[in-house]
């Protein structure tokens, strides 16, 4: 299944250290163009440092040292003459905890296309955002309060408000860090649609921590461990018959 | 208005007498503007006056002491060559007390005695331990020695202590006695101008209001202020006779009452004919209509001149004498 | 909630095993708590009352001012000696108008041309400032010329004051500004209505005076307004601009400290060493005129700036990481973070800065000493380079005034001061409440 | 003129806008190359390239005209004007000036006719119209002062021209610098980013020019007076140092003046932080909305009342009270009623202080606690803890650092105040510990010297600038410490 | 099941408005003492508020106000003898974003039984806080970073710590939003398992989005919809026989 699609973003062991702490040893990693791949593992293996790296967020934060290469199709993120804007304009991000912005809920979608002058016009700009926020299955619920603050919302309506605003922005790559842990199953399960669909034109990178999510969704599934990969392959072959002994103990533990 | 107005700058002694001149030659001779009037102090003032000539300098620096030779020296180091001193009149130094109080007769023995650092006792240089004005002189009332003297920045303190604390040094014997305990001519003298530091004598570096302020919060407080801010407050304060010499206009301008200090303004030369009117300001200042007798300016407080010698402040300026 | 509850409270249906947490000393520390926060504000406000009260009680009566009402004769020959029809203005203008009230008031109390101790007495009763009021009155129109016409015209400090019992009438005549044979004439006009208390416009749009009964605030006021002007216009965004430089993008290092530091002591510099900056960089170096608002403005910028910086780093620091990730996650750059979502954010607090920080600077005199701004200017200034005062140097210059009727005039001073600075907060709360957020 | 700049500049950026547009347009297809930057990022680079250099050649013209013209001035002056040494008076010159300043006033007909008219003729022309003529103007200056309009007036045009022409060419290089991938955003982000850290400097800036401004004049300081005696000195007693007495007769110890400093600003804290940090808690976390709109401005009102105000209230109502009041303890405490605080007194001045600094406390320690999360409180409620708890162990260690950087500001203003410490504590310079006694500051002393009737170059009045330094370098090593506290001790949240 | 069990807290008709908005509509429901009582839903359905209602954190909401009656041991907690304080030291509480204090792990834990003085000496604080953290799962992870920030560890850390500070109090009923939606499978199991064991002593209610989280670890099921109760009943029949159509199409459309 792999060797079928291009590849679109390559990480060659990746180092990452928050100061002394070194979260990731060298971790590689391809990224499937038009295919969803699921990073997996136990909590605090590195999952959502490794995310980050991929569209450079850990630049932010302080003490943060990246090492290792990675590129965009073919091109390495880290070299200096990459912009880093464009680079999150092209990779798209949701984060673990919803972070709405203090404004209305049309303008937290508006934003994105705002600043990247994605819309010519009014109704440009509102199709965009009635078009995400219907994507992230939001639409109905909030048709009638697209003006109310987005802080407002409740925890999962924030997060389904989240991904609206990372799809407004029609990036190639969107990474996803654990963007379902706040939802319930039928919002959970329109995301996993939308992600589905999303993977006809993007790609798309998810850190879950649900097993049987990674299975769904994912092509291709990585698992983490301790800063490492521990095992990388088809989502199928990986959840059935996989190689590796951690992932093996890892996967039949499951719960989900 | 297109002419830039006279500029002055110093004492915030003279102060209120310039502006009165200023508003008032603003409002008689309307085709110049209103002068400008500073206030900051004589050596700031005279520091402005000095740092050179041309437009962007101030004009005349009016001053409570007259110009220092150092100061002279830097105004001619920057240029400043021509400068024409005006002595305009007279500033008197009173002592006053609440006006409910009892009446007081001070000589400048009392206030050495009450206020000096060191006193004479017995022959020997004691540290003044005075606690009240009665220790000090039976004919005082027993109020606790509080007395509200000039701080050390104010022209009117080197008056207080000149014509006051060395007078009364002097006449207590404390002089000698100070020579006598060991003490160079220069550091006897030093001696008779030092105030006691403990609380007894408060310095004010304020103005006369933050005095008066005090001895209406402290009813037995003695204060020193200007003969013009007493004369206004009247009802509020009663002055004490210094040698027994009640303090006014006329015992001051005749020289009977011994505190007082003159007053000047000094004036760039080289600014006369260019700055407009500046010479009809300062003729303005100078005619008997301003510091004359009945002017305005004794009216608020100024000790005018003798007639005599305003003629003569006015025939300085008119013959163009510089120092 | 009060203690007799809570004791009820826990008495209802509890179980005897129930475990202590120590509720009642928890609530009493709870209500101490409550109680110094409620303590402190009474405490801050009880202050403000007092001074306020200090102020107001003793500024309000300068807000009026005892006015005459006299029959002027504009006599032809004091008001226009030469004939020229009024075409002569400066002739107008410098005429003895004071000559003129003089007459009147010594013909509205009947005083024999021969009595001269009487003639002064009355004379002292009118202003010298019944000059512009009279003045004005010819101006505006030229058919005065020749007639008699009632005019209001000042009243003398000592009489305000005096009609404003301000005076000790109670010692001796000697010792008081006014005498009884005045007294009496005051009284006198009062019942025939021909002296009154008006409201004291002046206050607030004459220039500076020696005389108490014509002084006023308006060019303070047109300087401190100019300044604040300037000191917002630049020192807002010179302060923003600063702050986010120095939270959002200066890399920690040695050298950001440096301007850290340096920012946190410029706050503890004293005023009157901005002062003395100004002086040297402005006037000396710059050859900006002395006096001038322009020069002010730009001294009070200064001092104001570190106020401004520190208020408003803290504010951005305020702003929670998670709402910069998300931004920076879209693919905003980091400016358009910082301009689109951190600032906004941190607005509340700008203003808060940038309101103390005003204030300051509106209230501030020593600066303006060096720079000569401490001064006597009686004309409006019309450019920022004209001279000019701010209004706590005038307030400053009445204080040291000894003259009694200026007392009131500086308490009166403070009061304009306060609206002013109430103002600004007004504007500056209402603003903030605008941008005001909780998350 | 320079309106007229910016908006053709402007104007520049809105063409330049449009022709981006129809750049993407035609080259980017449904997924051709993007355009990197948004069109309004590629006019306002344009804009930027626009104005700025031509702002600067203004501002640098404008400069330098005056120099120019005056220069020009000097060289036609008549050698008969000239002083001894060859040179233009500057006074003539400043007439010269005059003079042109009032023919500037004249109408365009009256002025046109000026040319050919002498001063005495020009006299009442200026009469007329209320113009006053300085005395020393001499008929040889009105050519030259003609001369000097005119050439000002041309040399202001040919700056205009000059100016526009280099803001077109600035535009027209901005346009041919456009491509569908430049970086007009990140251009233009440097220039704004240049921006900020041109305005961060400013601070930098006035500090070497206080440091400056101060420096010649404490070094001259220290020509008089030994450094040792200053910084050790224990005595305080500059002396008049009036015409003639000259020398440095007096002693200037820093110690006295120093200790009270620190005395009176630590009384001033010890009662503004408190207080203000308490109300600040209560409008935070206490007060609803309306009476938190209504008593932090009024508390705010407390810093913008003029300090002199607060100085008398210090000495007509709160140290006379103090005195009484400790005569009234006193007194039923041993019988003799002699006020053991003194009208004027540290404490009335620490007093005074703290009440002016509680809105420095209250006013920005609310912003900081209102910006802790909601959700460390939620979570420290949930366990049970009482609000005051929630207060004291979550939200104020949370917003310790702003705090921190609040009270540093307070201490700050509290050390640079000088006319409470005036009124309140007076001006008497000793050395004491009891807090019921007068005392005095640096600053006090630093603006009595300045403004007194000392000459100004002694170093009674000189005294002023090393108190000025050695201020500076004192706080500036108190916020050096507090800095590495505050960062020692920041904790993050979130 | 659930007539075995005394009713430890009781909603009658209880209703909740946030402003002009009603987000329940009276909700009733028993919670059963020393079981665990799930509250499943769509997003947005109440199960927060209603959650938030058994220990008034709803108080601290401005604008939140609340109808009904709520009794815990048959006493109003609406009551205004009752004490909030008490209340929810009795009644705790564990939050779905996890939000640790600015402060070290060890007075993160150490906060509740500092403030109820639950602890007599230091080692007994210690013991606790080390028994709550090792209930949590947690403490292995982080033994040797006892006093390292609370806020500088992982998502599922924290949200680890969060529970374990509850359980630090010791409280009766233990209400929590989430718990789990920030953690990996083993962790997830690992509370589970400790949401097992607490029932032996408390009473739980947990409000989740996953069904299989629900039936694993609840006796009782309530399943809201639109600020209403759809039903209520033995998790076990509530899975295999609904009564509600509501609840039929929820679960069966279940992905979790
Ligand atoms: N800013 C930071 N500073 C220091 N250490 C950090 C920081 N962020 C993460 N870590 C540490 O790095 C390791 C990896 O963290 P990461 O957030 O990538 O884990 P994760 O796999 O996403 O876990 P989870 O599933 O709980 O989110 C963890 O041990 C964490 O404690
Ligand atoms: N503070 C608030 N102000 C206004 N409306 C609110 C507030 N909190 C919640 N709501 C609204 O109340 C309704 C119920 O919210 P609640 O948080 O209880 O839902 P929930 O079932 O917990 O959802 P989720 O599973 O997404 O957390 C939602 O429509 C939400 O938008
Ligand atoms: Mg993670
Ligand atoms: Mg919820
Ligand atoms: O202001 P003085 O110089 O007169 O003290």
């Amino acid at each position: 299944m792999q060797a079928e699609h291009k590849v679109k973003m390559k990480g060659e062991a990746v180092t990452v250290h928050y100061g002394p702490k070194q979260a990731l040893h060298g971790v590689s990693l391809n990224v499937a163009e038009k295919q969803v791949t699921a990073l997996i593992g136990p909590s605090g293996c590195g999952k959502s440092t490794f995310l980050r790296c991929l569209n450079r967020m850990n630049d932010t934060v302080e003490g943060a040292k990246v090492g290792g290469k990675i590129t965009l199709d073919g091109e390495d993120i880290y070299d200096p003459a990459i912009d880093v804007v464009e680079l999150r304009a092209r990779v798209g991000m949701v984060f673990q905890k919803p972070n709405p912005f203090p404004k209305s809920i049309f303008d937290n979608i508006a934003y994105g296309p705002r600043i990247h002058g994605l819309a010519k016009s009014k109704t440009d700009l509102e199709e965009i955002v009635v078009s995400s926020l219907k994507r992230a299955g939001l639409f109905e619920e909030i048709k009638d309060r697209l003006h109310e603050a987005g802080t407002g919302l409740s925890g999962g309506q924030q997060q389904r408000l989240c991904i609206a605003r990372a799809i407004a922005v029609s990036p190639e790559v969107i990474l996803m860090d654990e963007p379902c842990s706040a939802l319930d199953p039928i919002a959970t399960a329109r995301v996993e649609e939308l992600i589905d669909e999303l993977k006809q034109n993007y790609t798309i990178v998810i850190v879950t921590h649900s097993m049987q999510q990674a299975a769904r969704v994912s092509q291709i599934t990585a698992m983490f461990h301790l800063g490492n990969i521990a095992e990388v392959g088809p989502t199928e072959k990986m959840f059935q018959n996989p190689d590796d002994k951690r992932t093996q103990d890892y996967i039949t533990g499951r719960f989900g | 208005q297109s002419a830039r107005p006279v500029h002055i700058a110093g004492s915030s002694t003279v102060l209120p007498y310039a502006q009165i001149v200023a508003e008032n030659f603003g409002e008689t001779l309307s085709q110049f503007p209103t002068p400008i009037v500073e206030s900051g102090g004589t050596g700031a003032g005279l520091k402005q006056f000095c740092s050179g000539v041309g437009p962007d300098t101030i004009d005349v620096a009016n001053a409570s002491r007259p110009i220092s030779e150092d100061e002279k020296k830097n105004c001619l180091a920057n240029g400043v060559k021509d400068i024409q001193e005006v002595k305009f009149g007279y500033d008197g130094i009173v002592f006053a007390t609440d006006a409910a109080g009892p009446d007081w007769k001070l000589t400048p023995d009392m206030v050495f005695k009450a206020l000096g650092a060191k006193v004479v006792q017995d022959g020997k240089v004691v540290d003044n331990a005075a606690k009240t004005w009665k220790d000090v002189d039976a004919s005082l009332p027993a109020w606790p020695i509080n007395a509200f003297i000039p701080g050390e920045k104010h022209g009117t303190r080197e008056v207080f202590e000149t014509k006051l604390l060395d007078a009364g040094c002097k006449a207590t014997g404390a002089l000698d006695a100070f020579k006598a305990a060991g003490m160079d001519a220069k550091a006897a003298a030093a001696q008779c101008h030092a105030v006691r530091k403990d609380g007894a004598a408060v310095d004010i570096d304020g103005d006369y209001s933050e005095t008066l302020a005090r001895i209406n919060s402290n009813k037995q407080g003695v204060g020193v202020f200007g003969l013009a801010f007493y004369e206004q407050n009247q009802d509020k304060l009663k002055v004490a006779t210094v040698s027994g010499i009640v303090p006014s206009v006329e015992t001051i301008s005749n020289g009977k009452y011994p505190v007082s200090r003159p007053l000047f303004f000094y004036v760039k030369k080289a600014h006369l004919d260019v700055v407009p009117g500046l010479k009809d300001y300062v003729d303005f200042f100078l005619a008997d209509q301003m510091i004359g007798p009945d002017g305005p300016l004794a009216q608020y407080g100024l000790v005018p001149a003798p007639d005599a010698e305003r003629e003569s402040f006015r025939a300085e300026f008119d013959a163009g004498k510089t120092m | 909630m009060t203690d007799a509850s809570i004791q009820s409270g826990m008495s209802a249906a509890r179980p005897a095993s129930r475990r202590d947490i120590g509720l009642r000393k928890r609530y009493a520390a709870e209500r101490r708590f409550r109680f110094y926060g409620a303590a402190a504000i009474a405490i801050g406000l009880i202050f403000l009352a007092l001074l306020l009260w200090s102020v107001v009680s003793k500024g309000y009566t300068a807000f009026w001012q005892t006015e005459l009402r006299l029959p002027i004769t504009f006599s032809q020959q004091i008001v226009d000696p030469k004939n020229t029809g009024g075409k002569d203005e400066r002739a107008l203008t410098t005429a003895n108008y004071p000559k003129l009230a003089q007459d009147a008031i010594a013909g509205v109390l009947g005083i024999d041309a021969g009595d001269r101790a009487a003639l002064r007495d009355a004379q002292k009763l009118v202003s010298q400032g019944a000059r512009t009021s009279l003045r004005d009155v010819v101006m505006g129109d030229l058919t005065a010329i020749g007639q008699t016409r009632d005019v209001w015209v000042p009243a003398a400090s000592e009489v305000d004051s005096a009609v404003k019992g301000q005076f000790d009438l109670s010692v001796e005549e000697s010792r008081r500004p006014i005498n009884d044979r005045q007294l009496a004439w005051i009284n006198e006009l009062r019942e025939k209505g021909l002296l009154q208390q008006r409201f004291n416009w002046g206050l607030i749009t004459n220039g500076a005076s020696s005389r108490a009964e014509t002084a006023g605030v308006g060019v303070a006021i047109v300087g401190s307004f100019t300044m604040m002007m300037i000191v917002l216009v630049l020192s807002l965004p010179i302060g923003v601009a600063a702050s986010i430089y120095l939270e959002e993008f200066a890399p920690k290092n040695r050298f950001t400290d440096f301007i850290e530091v340096n920012i946190n002591n410029l706050a503890a510099v004293p005023s009157i060493v901005y002062g003395l900056l100004g002086l040297a960089v402005f006037v000396n170096w710059f050859g900006l005129p002395r006096s001038a608002a322009l020069v002010g403005g730009l001294v009070l910028t200064l001092m104001t700036l570190p106020t401004i910086i520190i208020a408003t780093r803290a504010a951005l620091k305020a702003v929670p990481p998670s709402i910069r990730a998300a931004a920076l996650g879209l693919g905003a750059s980091k400016m358009q973070m910082v301009f689109h979502h951190v600032l906004p954010l941190a607005v509340p607090g700008i203003l808060t800065g940038t309101i103390i920080g005003l204030a300051h600077a509106l209230g501030e005199t020593a600066p303006l000493l060096l720079i000569g701004m401490v001064a006597f200017v009686a004309n409006y200034p019309t450019t920022p380079l004209d001279p000019s005062t701010a209004l706590p140097v005038q307030i400053y210059m009445w204080a040291n005034e000894a003259e009694r009727a200026f007392v009131e005039r500086t308490s009166g001073a403070i009061m304009i001061l306060l609206v002013f600075l109430a103002l600004m907060n007004l504007s500056a709360v209402l603003l903030r409440r605008r941008f005001e957020r909780r998350w | 003129m320079i309106i007229v700049l910016i908006g053709l500049a402007g104007w520049i950026a809105g063409a330049r806008r449009a022709s981006a547009f129809a750049g993407r347009e035609a080259v980017g297809g449904p997924r051709g190359p993007k355009l990197h930057s948004r069109a309004t990022y590629h006019g306002a680079f344009v804009f930027c390239l626009a104005v700025v250099p031509a702002l600067v050649l203004l501002l640098v013209g404008l400069a330098a005209a005056p120099g120019y013209v005056a220069a020009d001035v000097h060289n036609h002056f008549p050698a008969s004007a000239l002083d001894a040494d060859g040179k233009v008076p500057p006074l003539s010159y400043e007439l010269v000036n005059q003079l042109g300043r009032n023919l500037d006033l004249l109408p365009p007909d009256e002025r046109a006719a000026a040319s050919a008219m002498t001063l005495a003729d020009l006299g009442p022309v200026f009469q007329r119209r209320g113009i006053p003529l300085a005395g020393g103007t001499e008929d040889y200056m009105l050519p030259l002062a003609l001369r000097a309009d005119e050439l000002s007036s041309t040399l202001r045009l040919g700056l205009a021209g000059v100016t526009i022409v280099l803001a077109a060419a600035g535009a027209l290089f901005g346009l041919s610098r456009i491509a569908v991938r430049f970086r007009a955003r990140n251009n233009v982000e440097f220039i704004v980013r240049s921006l900020l850290i041109l305005c961060s400097l400013v601070a930098i800036l006035t500090t070497v020019g206080i440091i400056c401004s101060m420096l010649f004049e404490a070094i001259e300081f220290f020509r008089h007076v030994s450094p040792q005696s200053f910084f050790f000195g224990t005595v305080w007693d500059p002396r008049f140092a009036a015409a003639g007495s000259g020398g440095a007769s007096g002693q200037f110890g820093l110690i006295p003046l120093l200790a009270g400093t620190l005395y009176i600003a630590a009384v001033a804290m010890l009662f503004a932080v408190p207080t203000g940090l308490l109300a600040a808690v209560y409008m935070a976390e206490y007060a609803d909305r309306r009476v938190r709109s209504v008593v932090k401005p009024l508390l705010e009102v407390l810093a913008g009342i003029p300090t002199i105000v607060y100085g008398f209230f210090a000495l007509i109502t709160v140290g006379p009270f103090l005195r009484d009041i400790s005569a009234e303890i006193a007194g039923l405490a041993t019988g003799d009623y002699a006020p053991f605080i003194q009208g004027q007194s540290i404490l009335t001045a620490g007093l005074v202080m703290g009440v002016m600094l509680i809105p420095f406390v209250s006013s920005l320690s609310d912003d900081i606690i209102t910006a802790v999360p909601r959700s460390l409180r939620d979570g420290s409620l949930g366990l049970g803890a009482t609000r005051s708890e929630t207060i004291k162990k979550v939200v104020l260690p949370a917003a310790l650092p702003g705090i921190v950087s609040a009270i540093l500001l307070t201490a700050s203003r509290a050390i640079g105040e000088t006319m409470i410490v005036v009124l309140a504590a007076g001006v008497a310079a000793r050395l004491t510990i009891n807090p019921f006694e007068a005392m005095t500051t640096v600053t006090v002393k630093i603006v009595n010297q300045l403004t007194g009737d000392l000459e100004f170059n002694s170093p009674q009045t000189l005294v002023a600038f090393a108190l000025g330094i050695t201020l500076f370098a004192i706080t500036l090593l108190l916020n050096i410490f507090a800095l590495y506290i505050v960062r020692k001790y920041r904790e993050q949240y979130e």
